[in-house]
């Protein structure tokens, strides 16, 4: 089954002309993605790899079918991006693009719980359900099909836990970077729901930070969820008032430490991993 | 970005809020100059981007414009939580009837601006919310509607303004409001908001903080950089890096921002300390590289490094390459401890074996070593 | 059963210390409606009939558990207290006020729809479920309990149809007075939607007018119900580009002219009558 | 509130949008002095609220002031479509490369604004979106959001707005579309717009009209009231009236504006026709009564009256006594038919009895009557 990508995605990749967009369009046609069409304004009869380039996402969306778009648009341009592939009603917009200003993402997140988009992102390296679709700028390479599903805040820390995953010989079946702002589309609590409805996904690999209060937020959601969560929270060394990196990634005041997320967790029966290798371990032990 | 009080102050004024009367000085002179100006009666504040400055000493009100040099003299000689203390903000000192608070910030959870007005003014409003909650009214605004009558409504009769105030306080909402958009700010708070004896509403105070991904649209903005705090920080930022001053002995370079902070627990968990925090984000590029691992070796805390990469996209073979010409280039004088991982790390490691850097096959090995090696 | 309200509607009246307010308020109190709050920014303290008043809908819908809200506010701030009712997740909001600004109005059934809140209105007389709630203004003693849902863009000649039937016996489930404006929150096709899921009606009386293709669009779902409907359209004789009495009863180039909307009612296998006797007589046909 | 082109380009030109020069002329010897001014070649246009005024004449391109003169003469003692001309334009002639089209109003059935952008100008857009719906591009304003650089280009791409002109074009359509929020039009429409040699846009035509329920929003707004064709209707907008004179010979009036429209199509049915439409709205208040029945009376045509009410929360014995009060105040010189229904109508009707006034039981005898008395 898997979640949110599949062998039914149809990609409309925005900013598909760029360095960035063909790029990965590219690896995701490699990977086997369905990328049918691509949008940059005043490019279109253009084709990248093959995949057709229209001026608008409306036309993309009536010519092909389009369920799902992916946004590789430049900051200032891709909170417009993004609200013109919701208005078009696209089911599923993953927006890869970072630094886009904070009150256009509380525009755009609005915007989309208005219209029953799913926007994941933005800052965010994507989602890959392996073996069916990549829709993002993960490494395909890495992943393999499996049971468990895997959501984080963070890209590289990610590719770390599947590498892991998988040398060991432990697949996955979708894993979801929901990134690093503070203002995101989809939530650790959104992602776990659709876990927990999977049924391919037998145990969920959760990779938190320090920032905000989604872990705790996703922890209350987890006592009433019948599948086991392994927890991973970063930055526990990280001091108060410093942004690590992620724009998301900062301690205010008493709210967004690790102990915090790591209490939740706890009290949530979610065991947290020190290491990477603990995290395996722990998931290895749930699928036995 | 960070606005001081009184560049906060001047948004402000140039948005229709009332301000007091007031300029900062640089000098104690200056400030004698600028009291006599006012009447001799003015308050002299510490201008420093952070909280607390009236309980570390940093506020004197005072009678006369010789006292206003003299207090003036003492605060900019202060450093208030490591800010030394350059400018201070003379004003005509206020006949305060009542205070308010007023912010808008954004809300995380919500993923909503939130208006926060309280007749608790003068105080810390994070307190007074814990202690008398119906003391402080928190509106939400939904975003495809902005901040409408209703909500400003809402906001001070739950805020128990008195009703002969509602109309007044209404307007200052909204400016104060049209402000926290129009700059991209995140946080705009006026506390004390005060009503003087002339029934007038007043800004006393003000702070500000703006969206940094939106500086394009406020080329002119004057502000303070809040994460430039270190000199080192500084120089990160002209060469853009993603890069935090820490105060331990290991220097650190990953990619990944989740990565890079695993990194500097997993040092910890080692015993030692991280001297930094540094993403270079995906891909490994030999610039970027360069620049982050010479910011690195200028740190004098600096005792070893390490180097942790992720190979994904990019081959570990690839990044293995990049790396050693960068290094060769360099002059060296701490120990290297490199680990690589992902698409092809062994023959990444392999490579790097024929060099002079350590490496390591698993994140705890790479930490420990780099931990020994900060020691040695 | 009946639709929209009934002895759960639990309702507040916004703009509850005005004239119009206060007496409507009484003659819902006496038709049974469960009047538990008023608004009055202000007015906080007070009460009208015995209904206690609040500053803002938020304290009202917290103290009170109210469900459904009734506008009588003036034109000027009609819209903000809507958007105060929808933002507060009132379930259903009917707005009788009338002269509210078209762009005002566009915003506010945009955010109804965004938040899942019904609409019903502006400029409308209400609804009433005979026996069972009254949240309008229509004269509740013309009414009695029975099988026929009514929807109407007009309210006096709602009373006709209704007086008429209720003197030959016939009862009503509920009659929904949508507006004459052009831009309201509860078309025809919202009602029928409505009437056919409720197991208490069992004829329908569709009341349109000139202006508009709210009766067109009707039709189209009218094809696809089981439940018999009777129309009728008012300003056959009406003369273009004049505005009757509604703002929304004009007949702008082609659109919204009575043959338009006859035709595409006849199309549906609904009859068309001439005048309000003959309504009855059809809904009495279909009734036996 | 429809605006004539010159009221409506005052307002585009307020708003930054291109507009050519010229001035309004109310006599032929204005206009030459304009066209002097303006060096000759210019365009002389009727000033209506009404359509089609190039097909009527109304419309002249010269190319002198004399013959500027000639023409303002002739178009001045022009009624197009049943509106005298008043004023006219005149402006300078342009060098037009191409025109477009360009429209802003509200789509009742989407319940949004819809842009609509076309590279066939100066047609009929009705026309040309049933001949060749490819070459116009309509594009939804979600009220949520606004207008949005998306739709926009979405609307210049689909249009063909040539590539070269999109960035200019876009500037414009934003301009247009605040001018249609701002001034709360439900139409905001400009048809030429030109391209001219010069490489500029700018606003050849422009049509507005503006939400009456925002009125108290633009209190010096300059247009023409457009109900008020008739000078009946003109006294009704004075009086609060919601009346339109028609062209039969019953005077009608009623409670409810689609009780009212029935009693229109019962008249036709029995043969007659109305006079007017007039809606006293609920309860039948007294003046409103008798302002109606005044202005009814005072029209020539009605031969006799139809009182039509439904007595609601009203009782219609009470609605009866009010009638019977206010007519007796009234000099009344055509027959009077009543007829009352819903709550107490029978003793409304007795009361009535009592009167000279005709009664009647249903809908159907009422207007038969009427129709009979108005030939009789």
């Amino acid at each position: 089954m898997s979640i949110l990508v599949n062998n039914k995605t149809r990609l409309l990749v925005q900013g598909i002309t760029g360095r960035e967009g063909a790029f990965h369009t590219k690896q995701m046609l490699a990977y086997g993605t369905q990328v049918v069409a691509g949008v940059t304004p005043g490019k279109a009869g253009e084709s990248v790899e093959g995949v057709p380039v229209y001026n608008t996402v409306r036309e993309a969306v009536d010519k092909h079918g389009v369920n799902t778009s992916i946004i590789f648009v430049p900051p200032r341009f891709a909170a417009d991006a993004a609200l013109e592939a919701i208005d078009a009603g696209i089911e599923l917009v993953v927006c890869i693009t970072e630094w886009i200003p904070v009150h256009e993402m509380m525009e755009v997140t609005a915007y989309a719980r208005a219209k029953g988009t799913r926007l994941v992102g933005p800052n965010c390296p994507g989602v890959i359900s392996p073996g069916e679709a990549l829709v993002g700028i993960l490494p395909g390479g890495i992943f393999k099909p499996g049971p468990v599903g895997l959501v984080s805040r963070s890209g590289t820390l990610t590719y770390e836990v599947v590498n892991e995953l998988t040398t060991r010989g432990i697949g996955q079946s979708t894993c979801v970077g929901i990134g690093g702002d503070p203002i995101i589309g989809t939530r650790f609590i959104d992602v776990l729901r659709l876990f927990e409805e999977d049924p391919q996904t037998e145990v969920i690999v959760m990779i938190g930070e320090i920032g905000g209060s989604d872990e705790e937020e996703a922890a209350e959601y987890i006592k009433t969820m019948k599948k086991p969560v392994v927890g991973f929270i970063s930055g526990r060394t990280a001091p108060p008032g410093k942004r690590m990196g992620h724009a998301g990634a900062i301690i205010s005041g008493n709210t967004g430490t690790a102990e915090s997320k790591i209490r939740a967790l706890t009290a949530a029966n979610v065991p947290v991993a020190d290491t990477i290798n603990e995290i395996v371990d722990l998931v290895e032990q749930r699928l036995k | 970005m960070k606005f001081l009080e009184y560049q906060a102050k001047e948004v402000f004024a140039a948005a229709g809020i009332p301000t007091p009367q007031g300029k900062v000085a640089a000098t104690a002179g200056e400030a004698r100059a600028i009291a006599e100006e006012l009447g001799g009666a003015v308050v002299v504040k510490a201008q420093v981007p952070i909280g607390g400055r009236g309980k570390a000493g940093g506020v004197a009100v005072v009678k006369s414009a010789a006292e206003a040099e003299k207090e003036a003299q003492r605060i900019l000689s202060m450093e208030i939580r490591g800010y030394p203390v350059d400018e201070v903000l003379i004003e005509k000192a206020a006949d305060i009837k009542a205070e308010f608070y007023l912010g808008v910030t954004v809300d995380r959870a919500r993923q909503a601006p939130v208006l926060i007005v309280s007749s608790a003014g003068g105080m810390d409003i994070e307190e007074v919310a814990a202690t008398h909650p119906d003391k402080v009214a928190k509106v939400w605004i939904d975003p495809l509607i902005g901040l409408r009558p209703f909500q400003v409504k809402e906001a001070c009769y739950r805020a128990q303004v008195p009703p002969e105030l509602i109309q007044e306080m209404s307007g200052f909402i909204e400016k104060v409001y049209r402000v926290f958009k129009e700059q991209d700010a995140i946080l705009v708070e006026i506390n004390p908001l005060a009503l003087l004896g002339s029934g007038e509403l007043i800004a006393l105070d003000g702070k500000m903080e703006t969206d940094d991904n939106a500086r394009f649209r406020h080329p002119d903005a004057k502000g303070v950089d809040e994460q430039a705090e270190h000199p080192l920080e500084q120089r990160a930022k002209e060469l853009g890096l993603s890069y935090v001053k820490l105060d331990g002995e290991v220097g650190i370079v990953g990619n990944g921002a989740g990565l890079v902070m695993t990194t500097l627990d997993m040092i910890q968990r080692h015993g030692g300390k991280a001297a930094n925090f540094l993403d270079i984000g995906g891909g490994a590029k030999a610039e970027v590289v360069k620049n982050g691992l010479s910011l690195i070796l200028s740190d004098p805390d600096v005792k070893s490094i390490l180097i942790n990469v992720f190979g994904g996209i990019t081959r570990c073979d690839e990044v293995a390459k990049g790396l050693l010409s960068v290094i060769q280039e360099m002059e060296v004088h701490v120990p290297i401890v490199v680990r690589l991982a992902g698409t092809r790390a062994e023959e990444g490691r392999a490579l790097l074996a024929e060099s002079h850097l350590a490496t390591a096959e698993s994140f705890q090995e790479a930490a420990k070593k780099a931990v020994e090696l900060a020691r040695a």
